[in-house]
């Protein structure tokens, strides 16, 4: 049993990548990124810990990169990125980042979302790019100690309504939010 | 909805952008042509190639739709737009 | 109230292709006005199935341009005489109408639609939120806060009518000075030659005539196939719902451009609900989940104490629509080949004056004076009638 | 009626009384007890009223559609009493009554009623004058419930649910349907709208729900079932999408397959008076007597024309309710079996005897029933007419199919003769049919074809394989083709929603409205709450005597959504309604910003600072920014990067000016047309590098520009990428002739004019944020927008704010706004402009480029340019500046409309009232007077002028030193 928890990750980095040399780009940096379109990659943390690196695929050709707090990866990428690499365009990611998870956590997101979150395989390491109670998000199931949990981006004009609608959902649900007000 | 970048998907999640239609070439085209191209449409219903454009990803593609019964034939990448097309040898 | 007709004769006058309320209309008067009796109405279905019989019944003129007000004006004046023309009950109810404003440029567009009206003599006002209120004193002015009603337009003579009825007062009226009503009988084909419509094509046999009126509504591009004509006509569903009866608690008809609903309270005591068109094309009547759903929400916002009150029935239509939201009427290319469409969300409101201008039309071969804005050529000319402010959900 | 005795298994807890008020008088139920049977249990003699005629009703199908039985129970309308379970204090009254159930006034148009056949409303009270009194009268009497108008919004949650196989229904049939689904290895849902499982045959107890029993609780511990009763399928909607709905949510359940196993609706027969009290349904009376122990009366008549009526009675029997008489419609039923089963228990039998009419008792319920036989020519021998006392008839004579919801799923029906019923024709794919629905039946038949369907949906849905043969049908007649009586005094009732009796129907008919769904509409049959449930079917047969045709040549009408009515509560959700902030909406708050919406943003209209009035505020504002420098969030513009080496064609080409060409380092105004040549949006464009440019768009506009300019990306496939940065960059416009000064104090960059000119662009940093500096003059003033990253927005806003404060800097909102740019004479797209305003129109030909190869709207520009304009906008300004026009208000010329007032007014700084109008080209010449109407139709007079109206050499531009 894990309480049901919305967690508003105010202190983590973003950075987004297009263009045709983007991936290439970000190896010769030392980032590996996903080949599979809506997939991400990076190392697996618990809920409350902080992850290194997520390096996610957006669609073919789209590329966003979060980073926790402590982090220099992004730091360093994005003063690389001043050079002006040829192909590589830098994409501003001001995203909200929220994480879900305990207990009733797919009841939270049935009541949210029209995705099949429970019968999607967290070992996939999927992107789900969707509408969440009418805001465009970035989803990432995880799992953790046999526990599943999500991370949710979005565009940060709509951070607090989303941080607030989902807050209110949770509290509903018998859980806290944190970071957000319901 | 089966959306080519993000597989299937409710409705609402699409915004649809009318039908694939060639624009004349507006150098050589007499103004009755271009009004043709500009305003009237083929409102009967057919399957018909249209954009849809997945919202959450902005992602635009081509959808063979039936209009009359609201059936989703088959999707193509949005560079088909830009190809002749021509409807599967068999429609359902 | 209506004779079947055993078999189609093989020629008329005129053929009205569509047994709804306008094509039944323009029977009626080409027959009482215009002398015309060798009428046949073709329909493809029942009297009235089609929009008529699916439409939320509002009826009012309060429209943006010169041309919108003058026609629809004359429809309302029309309207207030059916029921003793008929000697059938249409259940005519002026009810006032209120289109609310909830954002300051939706105020301006009141206004302009009340300073237009108020110049053709019709009755509107763009009135305030205190205004609103004292008329309206349930609703909720912030309408859960989404959306701050900041005003209206308030057109008196707004009304509404029972729209079956309508229907089959043209029709028994049609019926009686001995127009054929055809049901059940689809047109198959429209045969032109050298550019001049000869004969019609059905399922019960071929019928020669001179001169044929499509009034079809959502129908219209299958029709216009058949001739070859190219209209920017396009087709979306309209979907409605209704609810149990309750006892009458709203007298007047509610329209709101932000939330999208349109409402008002049947001589039964059901409240009749619509918003706006469905997104994309489509020439199915079903109905959708995410449609009942963003209306009830729409509803609760405006009047948070029907929250127990139960939704009965959905239904939808088939909205044929064009780029400036005004109709296409009168003479086509295709000589002796009558169009009455285009009408969107609005035809019903239209009724008795598309009968009567229609009628002129096909009797005289010209526009009647009323539709010369609504005429087919007006795209290619680049001449619109930019009606479109008006009808944002304006039914 | 009465409460028998307990009995093992019945549903109430005679441990909890619950007391309730009935109109206005205290009673007393069980817990597990509904309101209806709680109120049949009291022994009033009748419960309700009907919609026209205000007749006495009581319980009749006890099936979810008493619509005669709908109550106000604590001020909510329209409760149905058979469904609704019973709660301690509940206020209960009848519906639709004037002075009280017992004392309804209206009752007296039940004496009026052989003058009001159907279609007589059309036909009366037309005229023009009396109408409106008329519809006064009739507006008191309609309605059903009333609605409190004081009652709060109630919120409930959605959810989406996900399965594999939906099955509804839990009867028999759909039990075994969901238990070999499961086996198969699918993930299933079974719902039932009955408060438990097990359907018809939770009323029996035996062999056959011992075993369903087990079946049942095998489900509801499987993890991959989950069983759902009080739980409604409200609608089927496109792609196996059910509504499923219950006393506190939806969930919109998305199926792979759907078995439909719901069964049938009892049907009543139809004879003058069978509307009274204490004539119903067999079914209902066998689910009062074996749930609630309520008895429907002591000396029961049941009136069968199939095997379920024997059943039904041998049941009662068992109950401790015997059946005094049964009446058969049919000589020979073939039902032997069962005919002895009641012989034995002592009732009297009567064959090929049909119901001629009940008899009203002195309390209003039923006192006998008038029968005479039925001859085999179909005839009723009405000379032979006698009469049995009773105090309770029930009903047995036919089931309709439940196939509303089937139907809405694109099945077809065909109408079994044999069966008189409509069957399951031609069924989509991953839709499966079962049980009574599919005219399967007896017990075993109804598992076995239950099990068939089950593992077909799961082989669908890739679960298995189907396997199972089809089950036969019935070949025993459920249903009795003839249980419709005429009398002479009507009262034969057809739809109780709506008193509706044969006659009126024959009457339609008659009119020309001989067409199922033109008699549904002439009638209303089937519109009432019930939605035709139990009248459908039995109008049908009236039409087809009446027509001569065959029920299946006519058809049932389309049965539209919902299956059920639903609380609008419980469509609308939690109702969630969208907001985007930018990153300083707590400053603009603590501000003290009064808030206006801009699409799904909140913006300050203005800031009320100090008691000022709303006015003063924005005088204030403006003032400040023409003397000394103001502060505006203008982060709700939509803002878009595009990078690549096309870059510039693709904005040169959706953009009506030329950006190809446009320095690095330069910014420039954007007008979009679409392709009809309208303006649809505009924009500032500013040129970073080489390849890649950063433009704006309105703030209305930018979700749907930013998707068309996608589209057109992937149609015309340039090399380039377009990015939306909309809600990840905040925008400020810091303007006024002060700011210069001070922005230079917060950033290294050059501001000077020489390094820094009007329109030009440069990026730098203020406190470590990276800035995109604009200098851009949409209100006149010497200003810089400056986009930064949201994550930074605070930390600028408050720089340039501290450093703004000391030389009289004040925020300022919307309105101020659009006041400066008004006395600029820049226009607002969709308020300057309408949908049908092109940029000649608009005086905005200076940004087209009308010699490029191509741009959207172009072709159309060029018909546009020979067409000439209908319109134009001008700029005005009125001599008297005491009376003010406002936007929209009119210019008439010589009785004619000769334009319109768009935008509007009071300068402060030039002393006069200005105004943008769109006016007929005829008019549009500078220096002409015009007049406009105001309130009242009052006429002020106005001039035609130049724009700009303020700084029309653009000098505040021009400001040199730092």
């Amino acid at each position: 049993m894990s309480l049901l928890t919305v967690h508003r990750q105010a202190d983590s980095c973003h950075l987004g990548l297009k263009g045709a040399s983007a991936t290439q780009w970000l190896a010769t940096h030392g980032v590996i990124a996903p080949t599979a379109p809506n997939s991400w990659s990076g190392a697996l943390p618990g809920p409350g810990e902080v992850e290194p690196l997520i390096v996610a695929r957006l669609g073919a050709s789209e590329l966003f990169l979060q980073e926790a707090a402590g982090g220099h990866t992004l730091e360093r990428l994005s003063q690389a990125l001043r050079n002006s690499p040829t192909g590589v365009y830098p994409v501003l990611r001001e995203d909200t980042a929220l994480v879900l998870a305990g207990d009733g956590v797919h009841d939270v997101l049935a009541q949210v979302c029209n995705i099949d979150f429970g019968a999607m395989s967290p070992e996939s390491r999927v992107i789900v790019m969707t509408l969440m109670i009418g805001v465009a998000v970035l989803v990432a199931p995880q799992v953790a100690a046999d526990e599943r949990y999500y991370r949710i981006w979005c565009d940060p004009s709509y951070g607090p309504y989303l941080g607030a609608s989902l807050g209110a959902v949770v509290v509903d649900c018998g859980g806290v939010c944190t970071g957000v007000s319901a | 909805m089966v959306c080519p970048l993000n597989g299937p998907r409710p409705v609402l999640e699409f915004a649809y952008g009318g039908e694939v239609r060639t624009m004349p070439d507006p150098a050589s085209c007499s103004d009755a042509q271009w009004s043709d191209y500009v305003f009237n449409r083929s409102g009967s219903p057919a399957a018909k190639f249209e954009w849809w454009c997945h919202i959450a990803s902005g992602f635009w593609f081509v959808a063979l739709r039936d209009t009359l019964n609201d059936k989703v034939i088959a999707t193509y990448p949005a560079q088909a737009a830009r190809e002749r097309l021509e409807p599967p040898e068999s429609l359902p | 109230m209506f004779t079947a007709h055993e078999s189609l004769r093989p020629s008329y006058d005129v053929v009205i292709i569509g047994a709804g309320g306008h094509g039944l209309a323009a029977a009626y008067y080409l027959a009482r006005d215009h002398g015309v009796r060798n009428i046949a109405v073709i329909e493809k279905g029942y009297l009235g199935g089609g929009n008529t019989g699916r439409n939320t019944t509002i009826i009012r003129s309060n429209y943006l341009t010169p041309e919108g007000v003058k026609f629809y004006d004359e429809s309302v004046r029309l309207w207030q005489d059916l029921s003793e023309d008929f000697d059938l009950n249409l259940f005519y109810s002026t009810r006032g109408h209120f289109t609310l404003a909830h954002t300051d440029a939706a105020m301006r567009t009141m206004r302009w639609r009340a300073e237009v009206n108020k110049h053709f003599g019709v009755k509107s006002e763009a009135v305030d939120a205190a205004f609103v209120k004292r008329a309206l004193p349930m609703i909720d002015m912030q309408c859960g806060g989404h959306a701050p009603i900041l005003g209206a337009l308030f057109h008196e003579p707004g009304a509404i009518a029972r729209h079956d009825a309508v229907a089959w007062g043209y029709g028994r009226g049609a019926d009686r000075r001995g127009v054929e009503i055809h049901q059940r009988t689809e047109v198959t084909g429209i045969r032109v030659q050298s550019g001049r419509v000869v004969g019609v094509d059905t399922t019960r046999g071929a019928i020669s005539t001179p001169r044929v009126l499509c009034a079809v509504a959502g129908f219209t591009p299958r029709v216009l196939d058949m001739v070859g004509l190219h209209t920017p006509i396009y087709v979306h569903p309209l979907q409605a719902m209704v609810s149990e009866p309750v006892k009458p608690w709203l007298d007047p008809v509610i329209v709101s451009g932000s939330l999208h609903v349109y409402v008002s309270q049947t001589a039964r005591g059901e409240l009749v609900m619509g918003a706006s068109l469905d997104p994309y094309e489509l020439h199915s009547t079903r109905s959708t989940l995410d449609f009942a759903e963003g209306l009830s929400a729409h509803m609760l916002d405006m009047f948070p104490f029907l929250s127990e009150v139960k939704v009965n029935r959905q239904w939808a239509g088939l909205a044929d629509m064009t780029p400036d939201f005004a109709p296409i009427m009168g003479v086509t290319p295709v000589e002796g080949f009558f169009l009455d469409a285009g009408w969107g969300t609005w035809g019903f409101k239209a009724t008795p004056v598309c009968g009567k201008t229609m009628s002129y039309t096909v009797a005289t071969g010209r526009n009647h004076p009323l539709i010369e804005g609504f005429s087919i050529d007006r795209f290619a000319r680049y001449q619109m009638t930019g009606e479109k402010g008006a009808a944002s959900v304006g039914h | 009626m009465h409460r028998l005795q307990e009995l093992p298994g019945e549903w109430i807890d005679r441990s909890v009384a619950l007391k309730f008020h009935f109109e206005g008088r205290e009673y007393s139920g069980f817990a597990g007890d509904t309101i209806s049977s709680a109120l049949a249990a009291t022994g009033l003699p009748y419960l309700g009223r009907s919609f026209k005629y205000h007749r006495p009703r009581s319980i009749f199908s006890f099936a979810d559609h008493d619509s005669n039985l709908m109550f106000q129970v604590d001020g909510v309308p329209n409760v149905r009493g058979d469904v609704t379970p019973l709660r301690e204090g509940m206020q209960v009254t009848a519906i639709n009554t004037f002075g009280g159930l017992y004392n309804d006034k209206a009752r007296i148009l039940d004496r009026f009623s052989a003058f009001l056949p159907v279609g007589f409303y059309y036909k009366a009270f037309h005229s023009k004058r009396l109408f409106p009194r008329w519809e006064r009268m009739f507006r008191r009497l309609t309605g059903l419930g009333t609605v409190t108008l004081s009652s709060p919004r109630a919120l409930t949650p959605k959810r989406y649910g996900f399965c594999d196989v939906l099955v509804i229904g839990a009867g028999p049939s759909g039990i075994c349907a969901a238990h070999e689904a499961v086996q198969a290895g699918a993930r299933v849902v079974l719902v039932d709208e009955g408060l438990r499982a097990g359907g018809s045959l939770t009323a029996v107890d035996g062999e056959e729900r011992r075993s369903m029993s087990a079946l049942l609780q095998a489900l509801v511990r499987s993890p991959r079932c989950d069983v759902r009763t009080a739980t409604v399928a409200s609608g089927y909607y496109a792609d196996h999408w059910v509504a499923l709905t219950d006393a506190q949510r939806m969930t919109k359940m998305r199926a792979k397959a759907v078995v439909f196993a719901t069964g049938v609706i009892e049907q009543p027969a139809v004879f003058r008076n069978n509307d009274l009290p204490g004539v119903m349904m067999a079914s209902g009376a066998r689910r009062l007597v074996a749930r609630y122990r309520v008895a429907p009366g002591r000396k029961i008549i049941l009136l069968t024309g199939n095997v379920e009526g024997y059943e039904a009675a041998v049941e009662l029997h068992a109950h401790g309710v015997p059946v005094a008489a049964i009446v058969d419609l049919r000589a020979d039923s073939g039902d032997e079996l069962a005919v002895q089963a009641c012989t034995k228990l002592g009732v009297q039998i009567v064959k090929a005897h049909v119901p001629v009419q009940a008899i009203r008792g002195f309390d209003a319920r039923v006192q006998a029933l008038d029968i005479a036989p039925l001859q085999a020519s179909g005839g009723v021998n009405r000379d032979a007419t006698r009469r049995l006392d009773c105090d309770a008839v029930l009903m047995s004579v036919g089931w309709a199919a439940a196939t509303q919801l089937l139907t809405q799923a694109g099945a077809t029906t065909a109408f079994s003769p044999l069966l008189q019923q409509f069957l399951p024709d031609e069924l989509p794919a991953g839709i499966f049919a079962a049980g009574r629905l599919n005219g399967v039946f007896d017990f075993n038949s109804r598992c076995a074809d239950g099990r068939r369907a089950g593992g077909a949906a799961a082989a669908y849905c890739g679960y298995g394989e189907s396997r199972l043969a089809p089950v036969a049908r019935s070949t025993r007649v459920p249903s009795h083709p003839f249980a419709i009586v005429d009398h002479d005094s009507a009262k034969n009732f057809v739809d109780f929603d709506e008193d509706l009796q044969v006659k009126d129907l024959q009457h339609a008919v008659q009119e020309g409205f001989d067409s199922s769904e033109l008699m549904k509409r002439y009638s209303t049959v089937g519109m009432g709450p019930s939605q035709g449930k139990h009248s459908a079917m039995n109008a049908l047969r009236v039409l087809s005597r009446e027509r001569g045709m065959s029920i299946g040549q006519l058809g049932l009408t389309t049965a539209r959504p919902l299956y059920h009515p639903v609380p609008l509560k419980i469509l609308a959700g939690r109702s969630f309604s969208v907001e985007r902030r930018t990153p300083v909406d707590a400053q603009h708050a603590a501000l003290g910003a009064v808030w206006m919406p801009a699409g799904n943003w909140r913006r300050p209209e203005y800031y009320a600072v100090g008691g000022a009035t709303r006015l003063q505020s924005i005088a204030a504002e403006v003032s400040t920014v023409r003397h000394r420098v103001g502060l505006i969030d203008v982060g709700t513009l939509g803002k878009i990067e595009i990078y690549g080496p096309q870059a510039g064609e693709f904005l040169d080409r959706v953009y009506a000016g030329s950006f190809s060409t446009m320095r690095i380092g330069m910014t420039r105004y954007g007008l979009m047309l679409d392709e009809a040549g309208v303006i649809i949006d505009d924009g500032v464009v500013a040129r970073l590098s080489s390849e890649m440019y950063y433009f704006t768009t309105t703030t209305g506009g930018s979700a749907t520009v930013f998707r068309e300019l996608l589209r057109l990306n992937a149609l015309w496939g340039l090399d380039c990428q377009l990015v939306n940065v909309t809600g990840h960059r905040a925008a400020f416009n810091f303007a006024g002739p002060a700011c210069r000064a001070i922005l230079q104090t917060l950033t290294d960059i050059d501001l000077s004019e020489a390094a820094f000119p009007f329109l030009a662009n440069r990026v730098g940093q203020i406190g470590g944020v990276e800035s995109r500096f604009l200098r851009v003059g949409f209100v006149g003033e010497l200003g810089y927008e400056i986009h930064v990253p949201a994550g930074g927005a605070v930390a600028v806003w408050n720089a340039l704010y501290a450093a703004g404060v000391a030389h009289g800097l004040r925020v300022f909102g919307v309105e101020a706004q659009r006041l400066l740019r008004l006395e600029k004479g820049h226009l607002i797209v969709g308020q300057d402009t309408d949908g049908l305003t092109d940029p000649f129109e608009a005086n905005a030909q200076w940004a087209v480029n009308m010699g490029k190869p191509f741009f959207v709207g172009q072709r159309s520009l060029r018909i546009l340019q020979r067409r000439g304009p209908r319109q134009m906008l001008v700029g005005l300004e009125f001599a008297d500046s005491a009376r003010m026009a406002k936007e929209s208000h009119l210019l008439i010329e010589q009785g004619d409309i000769a334009g319109r007032i768009t935008s509007i007014a009071r300068s402060a700084v030039l002393n006069k009232v200005i105004a943008l109008a769109l006016v007929t080209p005829q008019r549009a010449a500078a220096s002409s007077d015009v007049q406009v109407r105001i309130e009242g139709g009052e006429m002020l007079t106005a001039r035609i002028v130049p724009t700009p109206f303020y700084d029309p050499k653009n000098q505040r531009q021009r400001v040199e030193g730092a």
